[in-house]
């Protein structure tokens, strides 16, 4: 077939155009409670994302930070069908998907500071967090490593035979990574229980992805590994939940793995809280674009709509995850280091 | 006590470890196959099942990250590669992945996996597909490195090796597969507890070697003896983490050291067991500078006579042993220049 | 969409089937002269294959030698449209590529036998082969190694300018590789001007497609990769020509690059002589089946049945090469190892 | 002479390089974001077009591969990596084709591709973004490995790494890109004539180190000069193929050796320096055991504080120094134990 044809049927469409899917959500079906609950998640998300932000401005926070700022529909609307026997991988830009998780957030702040009370004991900052009793089995920032990981913990789940799955975020950029495609063809093959979630928020760094494949959507290498997949609205927690629905039960149902395309955007540059540090196409007119299909604020609008929320809660509620932001930094400030024997201690297991 | 052979001894761990071994499965390339992998994995897949002895697609980097993401989970994954060469594709998982895991997320978490590299060369395979990468990984903390010699330790390190929480990169040598001893009973042992180990004692010069060095390093003393020369050979075992003491004990006892090595010379581990000792002993204790005998600094050739000269012999050994002593001989005899 | 029907889609069908395409080939439109050179080479390439085989057996060849007896169209039939001035890559399996290209027989045998006088210079043996002045850059034997090195030689002949392109072949087990995939990308989204071949011959060493792959044919990934593919008999040197033709002048035409996938299969066992070495599905079945899918037969009887060729004319050429091969064997024996000091004379160039 | 800074040392070889030389072109991930290699490669892609200084996808395998497939083509490509730490994915490329290309084809030809690839660590980036694996490079024969430490030598040696027909790692470190020196105007050299290169005159004890552990090494002397010791300092250059002479000369000279590296010991640089040097002395001449000063074993850790103590220091390289040169004073005084 002519590379033109192929290129034309892989484009987002509509997906990709930040002037649609501005509207509030479509809820109907939908239990209000489990909304607000979300609601909540997206907007601790948001609001810990904006301090640690706010912190490298400031030069509290020294790590390399990659603020999902925009994308918090993403982990929320997935970590709904997981459970803590779950086993979940993320990569650099993985707050959203450890917090998704109920991850405790004076560990996190803590992490990011480098304090021993951190998720990861102070070891790995922004990029490397843990929190294994609730399923996060790590983050690390090579892009793609941990996709086999995943792969190999489905694998695991599939030999426990209990129905576990487990979960392996990655980017559009990490899809020009051999590893993705290698782990593609296992959990395909060999069906196991993987859910690969891409964030597709059309940048890798500084490039759009025009300028790094030759098509938009990444799920057309499931589709070439003849694995499920879904495509939806990332900003849309409803959908993603919708269609995550679907690919977790069918792999807890053994039917192997599923993949699902997420597309968003995310508001801050590609490292670190700055807005307008990127390159790349259109990227400061589609940003103003992008803001007006915001994850949380249509959700919001949904709910007051639907009589669920009142117009002034959303202030509300953050305000009062501010505070409870604003109180967990001081206690991670509070924190101690770790000891230098520290560095010795856990390159082997004790 | 039974005779066993380093190919034997080596499918005897992967048998006792699935069968005693609920969490243990086996991951690779070619594992199915009659060829890949010697006489050390024979009909594994049959008698244990193919779910837990999996043949893979060609693809060494996801196949590594998923025995490193298995082990995360509570299993012990082995993850075979037919030829240490193919392992350039996935340094990523190894290195990255395995060796990092525990340090960079705070030691809350252990990839407790195996990663067996098959050195296979000779037999004109050339560049692509005889290489000895064990140094590399001695290299990177986190990881530890097992070069067996003994088809005891052969079997016996690779339990201990799939026991261990750490990840483990596990080197054997097809050109071993064939030695025989007289060997006890399987033992499981704490990989932590083992490191190298003098296998002959001797008192003019120590020869320390790993795996097929080790050979070569001992069927070099024996031709040393007739010479009149008493080598001691120190069998490496473990690489890395590595503790040198043993090394430096025979040395300060020799005063001679002859490190071999199948791998490359700069930056190997020769040289490493050589700035090992050196680092570690008074002045004065040496009486001859140390040597080392490794591959010359190219890449595998294929055709026979030039392989015959590629690779270190027992000859080369022994001449490095003697090149010592005789300097030994010519400091009795006074400073001649 | 769902797995299964992708897995169908993407069916290779009757063209790995071998009870189908066992009539004389349709030659129509086709230059029976042409044809015939074509049906000498690849005679060639089976005789000379052959005798390796067999001096592998006799102990005289020590090396690791892929004997691709089966496949011979598929590089016969791409070379026809290739000039010196390409850049063709090969893999363990590159008897037939360096033969294709016109490569001297004398040098492969004495490469095979380690002697000085060897295309490599008795560097190499038969799983790394060099005839550069006429466009084979190099086959060497890690799976998948050498197709980002294609890939970046179809850069280097963009930047040249002069519609020059690059070749790698690869087989079905190299799509396995992540490289590949990453390769296929590059290609695509900069334009560089390669032809993919894939030989699938449903093995990779002893594991048929089915125990490593969702699917069959492997043009599903040039697909996901927007790039121009066609699959066709790879046992079809006018089929394989026809397609490559295309593939190629569009390629040399600056449209990016080509993807051909040529169904085949190899009649002995993965390395070595012997046909029976090979476990996996069906496969001694299935041989006795693919050997009436004869390429060079297919050819004869469609040049007989058009009266550009005596009946007993095949058993002619054979015979004629049987002896050129003979003669070429015995100055191979008779030349010179490479000396000692070449060890290290060729590590840096000179 | 004017005033060059090591960053600008490299920016000012590309501009060279690729205005001189048309078969040039430069292809890496991050070549056109302002972060990724520092002030290094600034605006390259606006002086000299996109088609010749080329961001790619996220494909460290493919984009090396492809680099060394049109140096093959009469091309000189660079390819960058930002971190070393990324190279994990593309050793395929470096190691099983590029390094071997030239051997196992009869030496008829040469992949004239240099692959560089940026040191960047500290700023709490963690174990995967800080590792300096130069060692592994120097390994493997085939490949030459330069790890410049002056302005001059990062810009000069990157004009002759691309000038050679061989594949070449050059290793650049973010934490020297400030360092300045007074240099002459580029000069284009040889790079199989170039090596390691005594940077201080000393007596007392020889420092060798490369790239960043030069410059702790010529801070340490200095310190160290203050203290009454006077330390000659060897910059290697290029670590491989390594030519121990100049080393080994010093060595001679001030009989203390301390070998410094920022990266790990086991099978490293460090220890190279020290197995090259005392295979070529005579017994005798070394007043005090050599020493290495180089990363623990363990993973680069995030926490600042961690990083403080994770780094060697110059206080480090000169206390290890002391340390030798206590020897002697020991030693002077009669042997006491
Ligand atoms: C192997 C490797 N190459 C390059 C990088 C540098 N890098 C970090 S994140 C990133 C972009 C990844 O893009 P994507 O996967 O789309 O994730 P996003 O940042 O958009 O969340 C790159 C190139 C890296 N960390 N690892
Ligand atoms: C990186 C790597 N892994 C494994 C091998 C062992 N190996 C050699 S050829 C081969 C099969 C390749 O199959 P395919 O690509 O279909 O080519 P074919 O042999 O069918 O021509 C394998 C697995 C190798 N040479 N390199
Ligand atoms: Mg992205
Ligand atoms: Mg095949």
């Amino acid at each position: 077939m002519a590379s033109e044809i192929l290129r034309a049927r892989y484009r987002l469409a509509e997906l990709a155009d930040p002037s649609r899917f501005r509207e509030p959500l479509d809820i109907r079906g939908a239990d209000p409670q489990r909304l607000l609950a979300q609601l909540r998640q997206m907007v601790l998300i948001r609001v810990a994302e904006e301090k640690i932000g706010d912190m490298v401005t400031a030069g509290a926070v020294r790590c390399p930070a990659h603020l999902g700022i925009g994308q918090e529909a993403v982990a929320v609307g997935i970590s709904e069908h997981l459970r803590p026997t779950d086993r979940v991988f993320g990569a650099h830009r993985s707050h959203s998907h450890y917090f998704a998780l109920g991850g405790d957030l004076d560990a996190i702040l803590a992490e990011v500071l480098g304090k021993v009370t951190g998720c990861s004991r102070g070891m790995g900052g922004s990029m490397h967090l843990f929190d294994q009793p609730r399923g996060f089995y790590g983050s690390v920032p090579i892009v793609a490593g941990t996709v086999p990981l995943a792969v190999g913990a489905a694998l695991a789940a599939k030999m426990d035979g209990n129905g576990d799955i487990a979960v392996a975020y990655f980017g559009d950029g990490a899809a020009e990574e051999g590893a993705v495609h290698e782990s593609l063809n296992l959990a395909s093959l060999f069906g196991w229980p993987v859910l690969f979630v891409v964030e597709n928020n059309l940048f890798s760094s500084h490039l759009h992805v025009s300028l790094r494949q030759p098509a938009e959507s990444v799920a057309r290498f499931a589709q070439a590994h003849c694995i499920d997949a879904e495509v939806v609205d990332g900003n849309d927690v409803v959908a993603v939940s919708r269609a995550a629905k679907r690919l977790v039960d069918a792999a807890r149902a053994g039917k192997g793995p599923g993949f699902l395309e997420a597309v968003t955007y995310r508001w801050r540059g590609h490292v670190g809280p700055r807005e307008d540090i990127d390159v790349g196409v259109n990227r400061s007119v589609d940003l103003a674009s992008w803001k007006k299909r915001d994850p949380v604020r249509r959700l919001a609008d949904a709910l007051v709509a639907a009589g669920a929320m009142r117009p002034d809660e959303l202030d509300g509620v953050y305000g009062e995850t501010r505070e409870r932001v604003e109180a967990a930094w001081r206690r991670a400030e509070a924190a101690p280091y770790p000891a230098d024997a520290e560095l010795l201690r856990c390159v082997y297991a004790e | 006590m039974s005779r066993l052979a380093y190919g034997d001894g080596i499918r005897h761990a992967f048998e006792h470890l699935l069968e005693r071994y609920a969490n243990v499965f086996v991951i690779g390339q070619g594992l199915w196959s009659p060829w890949y992998v010697g006489n050390s994995m024979t009909d594994l897949d049959k008698r244990f099942g193919r779910e837990r002895v999996i043949d893979t697609p060609v693809s060494e980097l996801a196949c590594t990250g998923a025995a490193v993401g298995a082990s995360l989970c509570g299993y012990r994954p082995i993850v075979v590669h037919p030829r240490v060469d193919f392992m350039l594709y996935c340094m990523d998982a190894v290195v990255n992945q395995a060796a990092k895991w525990s340090h960079m997320l705070g030691g809350q978490a252990h990839p407790a996996v195996t990663i067996r590299g098959i050195v296979n060369r000779g037999g004109e395979q050339g560049a692509q597909h005889s290489q000895a990468l064990h140094a590399w990984f001695a290299h990177v903390p986190g990881l530890r490195v097992v070069l067996p010699y003994s088809p005891r330790d052969a079997r016996d390190l690779l339990v201990a090796s799939v026991l261990c929480d750490d990840p483990v990169v596990y080197v054997d040598d097809r050109w071993l597969y064939g030695l025989e001893e007289d060997a006890a009973p399987i033992a499981e042992r704490d990989l932590r507890e083992i490191g190298p180990r003098v296998v002959r004692d001797g008192a003019d010069v120590t020869l320390v070697g790993a795996s097929y060095s080790t050979h070569l390093c001992l069927q070099a003393a024996e031709m040393l003896a007739r010479s009149g020369v008493s080598a001691e050979v120190v069998d490496l075992r473990v690489i890395a983490p590595l503790d040198p003491s043993a090394v430096v004990a025979s040395v300060r006892k020799t005063r001679r050291l002859v490190a071999v090595d199948g791998s490359w010379s700069t930056c190997g581990l020769a040289g490493e067991v050589i700035a090992s000792v050196v680092e570690r002993l008074e002045p004065g204790v040496l009486a001859a500078a140390p040597a080392r005998v490794t591959l010359p600094a190219a890449s595998a050739p294929t055709s026979k006579p030039l392989e015959d000269a590629y690779y270190p012999t027992v000859d080369d050994v022994a001449a490095a042993a003697l090149g010592r002593v005789g300097a030994r001989a010519l400091a009795a005899r006074g400073r001649q220049r």
